[in-house]
Order: structure tokens, then C-alpha cells, then sequence
């Protein structure tokens, strides 16, 4: 199951949901909001997801997942809005039989939901610039008119 | 001359200043919408580092399209 | 940091304390005990810790994840004494600056941890019977005699 | 002959009924130790699939015993 939530990622209880007897290894990935990207202080981040398609698209990947891996059990949510530093952006948890399986599942779904699902974060630089991540020379380009051979990605 | 309701997302609808318009143009698949609507959304990247939907479904940029159709363009995901 | 407890592992707490503002990543495994192992119904599980050892051991473990994957950070915490069904048996919690590294130590300190540490397992069976996981032929052989070509593994 | 404590853990301290014990042994690995109390702790499995520790120090069965020295038998472990 996949949502995405307005509001901080209930951990700990999502956790207790996929409590299962039969499961004996359980990953979880979570992905944080560091202070730092590519060399600039990062404050805060945004992201802007378009729902309808994260959530059909986010549903592919987890069928795909358990038809790789059968028998887990997989959860995703990812954040929409204003993030802070330390926040928890996304939250993916596999129970499984054994620990094989979870990992291999986790690290699938959270790998293609960071490629494939419609969402865009947006850095806010303690020196008062932002920028989209994965668009930096999009946003260079189109508002600043630098050389994009300078830009890193 | 077709009627396309195009969306814009993140980096592409600031460009536009817009969320989404209604455009009449000569288009036959979802990549044509992409590259009459450049002067709109921006890109600067090829549309092959972009993705598309047509009407809410994911779709290939060879995706046709039709009169009324809504096609969203997205700049490159970053999600996680 | 390694630790043995002999109660209910805090993941709550576990989480909390590995929050970092330059960690972009975080995986965590934890070993839940099934109800189930090779075809036989468990009814609890007691794990048998030799603390002095477990600790060096695993600090070791623990060096060389940080040796493969530097600036991660890791805990892990390992149950000893008596667990039921559900109980969080073994926890690997590890930050990063990006999920490859999370991913990849977590993967290292777990499966060197279930291999290399003086924890043995013992299953109680739903029928009464019980046994020492990874010595069932030692079991038998030692116990009740049986052939052990008979036996799983 | 040296005197050696043994430690028998798990299923080997199960089988010896104490977790251990003070012999004296012809025995000048940690191997030997192992094989001569194999009517103690009980174990079918070859040392290969077990442990040694001498003094708290995980050893290698090839690894020589001193008169005084603790040695610690580990059955196949089983951790997570």
C-alpha cells in the first residue's frame, strides 16, 4: 500500500501495522532531509506531488516488488509540503520470511519510486536561493541564462 | 487543429506561471505537445528526461493524442 | 555500538538516537521471531548469549561496515533470554548520507552478526519438543539417536 | 598434562550438564581440547562447524593451549 501524507510520517506506528507471525525479517528504508546537498547548505524542502499518478504508479511498484519477491509485505509513504532538516521524506517497510527478501524488496521499491513516481523537490538554501532538484540546470536556464557546462548534477 | 488542456508540475509550471491551459495546436503525439508548449514550460532538458500522462496514465512521448485531450508534463522526478 | 538485552528492544528510542542532520539514508533490519521454522510450529524462542564475547565481536563487526562504508553510522542491539512470537529478536539500524551505503552496511552487519557471535537459538515447539536451531543433527544425534541423513538442515 | 578449564555452551552445555568443568589433558591445540571432550559436550558436528575461544579470545582450533588456559566450545552459532 502507498500514500502520501501532508503531515509528519507516523514511524513508529506504521511499523507496529506490519507486525505479522510469520514474518522473520523486516527492512525498513527511510529517507531524511540532510542539511546539505551538492556542496550547498540545504534549510528546507518542498515537495510537490501529483497524487493521483504517485499513487496508481507507487501501487506498480509494489506489485512488481511481490512478484519478484512472494509473500512480503510492503508499505510506502512519501511526504508532500514543507519539509525541515531531519524530517523522515519517505518511509518504505518489507516483512518477508526471511531477510533476503526484505532487503531486496526494500531497496527495489525505494529505487523506483525515487525514478518513477511524479514528484519534485525543491531545496531551500540557507543563502536564500532554491532550486529543483534533478532540474538544477531546468532552473539555471530558464531563470538565470548561466552555461549549463558549469552546472554539476 | 486540436484542443489540449496541458499541465505544467514543479519547475515547468513556474516557467508557465500557470498550472495548466487550454492550447489549440497541430499535434499528433504527446512529444509534439512538449515541444510547441517549450516557449511555456521551459525545458531546457529533451523531453527524453522528462515524463508524460495523458489524461491521468502514464504514456510514451509517441503516445498519440487526441482533440480534448490532457496531457501533463512532468520535469524529472526526484522523489525519496 | 553494539549491546545485548535481556529485555524488549526500544526501536523508538533506537531510531531516534541515530538522527543525524547530514544523514540522508537510513535502513534498519530487525530478526522477528516466527511462528514458524522449517516446517515446524514455534511456540517461543530463547536466545543463549555469550555477552563477553558478542560484544568484542561485534564491535568488530561493526569496525569493519564503517571500514567498508565510511561515515555511516550503526547500531545494532541483540535479545537474550526468552522471546515470543512478534518479539524483535535482533535490531541493525544504519544512517548515511545516501541509501547505497545505508543499504549496503545494514546488509554486512547482519549477516556477519547472525554468523560470527557466540548467540545460539533455541525453538520451543508448539508440540513440547525443542531444539538448538543450526545443531538439529547434534540434537538428534545426541538426544535420540536418529539417522541424521534424515534430517533438514 | 596441562589443566584446562573447559566452557561448554548451548546444546554442548546441555549435554555435559555443567557449563564447565577443570580437566586434565594431554592436549596441545585448541583441537585437541575439543576432541577430548567430545564425550562431554557431545558434538556429532566436526569442529569446523563450531568455534573456539582461548581466554575470552576467539582462536582458531589450530591455535596452542597453555596449562591454565580456559577454553570456550561453541556450538554452531545461531544469532538474529
Amino acid at each position: 500500500m502507498i500514500s502520501i501524507s501532508n503531515t509528519a510520517i507516523p514511524v513508529d506506528e506504521l511499523r507496529k501495522q506490519m507486525a505479522a507471525p510469520a514474518a522473520g525479517g523486516f527492512c525498513v528504508f527511510e529517507g531524511w532531509v540532510r542539511n546539505e546537498n551538492e556542496g550547498r547548505e540545504v534549510q528546507r524542502l518542498e515537495y510537490e506531488v501529483y497524487e493521483p499518478l504517485a499513487l496508481t504508479e507507487g501501487e506498480k511498484v509494489l506489485a512488481e516488488a511481490q512478484m519478484k519477491f512472494p509473500h512480503i509485505d510492503a508499505i510506502c509513504v512519501h511526504r508532500s509540503g514543507l519539509l525541515e532538516i531531519g524530517d523522515c521524506a519517505v518511509w518504505v517497510g518489507v516483512s518477508a520470511a526471511h531477510r533476503d527478501e526484505a532487503f531486496k524488496a526494500c531497496r527495489y521499491v525505494i529505487d523506483e519510486i525515487k525514478t518513477r513516481l511524479p514528484i519534485w523537490k525543491k531545496e531551500h538554501y540557507v543563502d536564500g536561493d532554491s532550486g529543483w532538484v534533478n532540474c538544477e540546470r531546468c532552473a539555471n536556464v530558464a531563470h538565470r541564462h548561466t552555461d549549463p557546462d558549469t552546472e554539476g548534477s | 487543429m486540436k484542443t489540449i488542456t496541458v499541465r505544467y508540475f514543479a519547475i515547468f509550471r513556474e516557467h508557465a506561471g500557470v498550472s495548466q491551459e487550454s492550447v489549440e495546436l497541430e499535434a499528433s503525439t504527446a512529444l509534439d505537445v512538449f515541444e510547441q508548449t517549450k516557449g511555456r514550460h521551459g525545458s531546457p532538458e529533451p523531453a527524453a528526461h522528462c515524463k508524460v500522462a495523458i489524461n491521468d496514465v502514464m504514456a510514451a512521448w509517441s503516445s498519440p493524442v487526441s482533440d480534448g485531450d490532457t496531457v501533463l508534463l512532468f520535469p524529472p522526478v526526484a522523489g525519496g
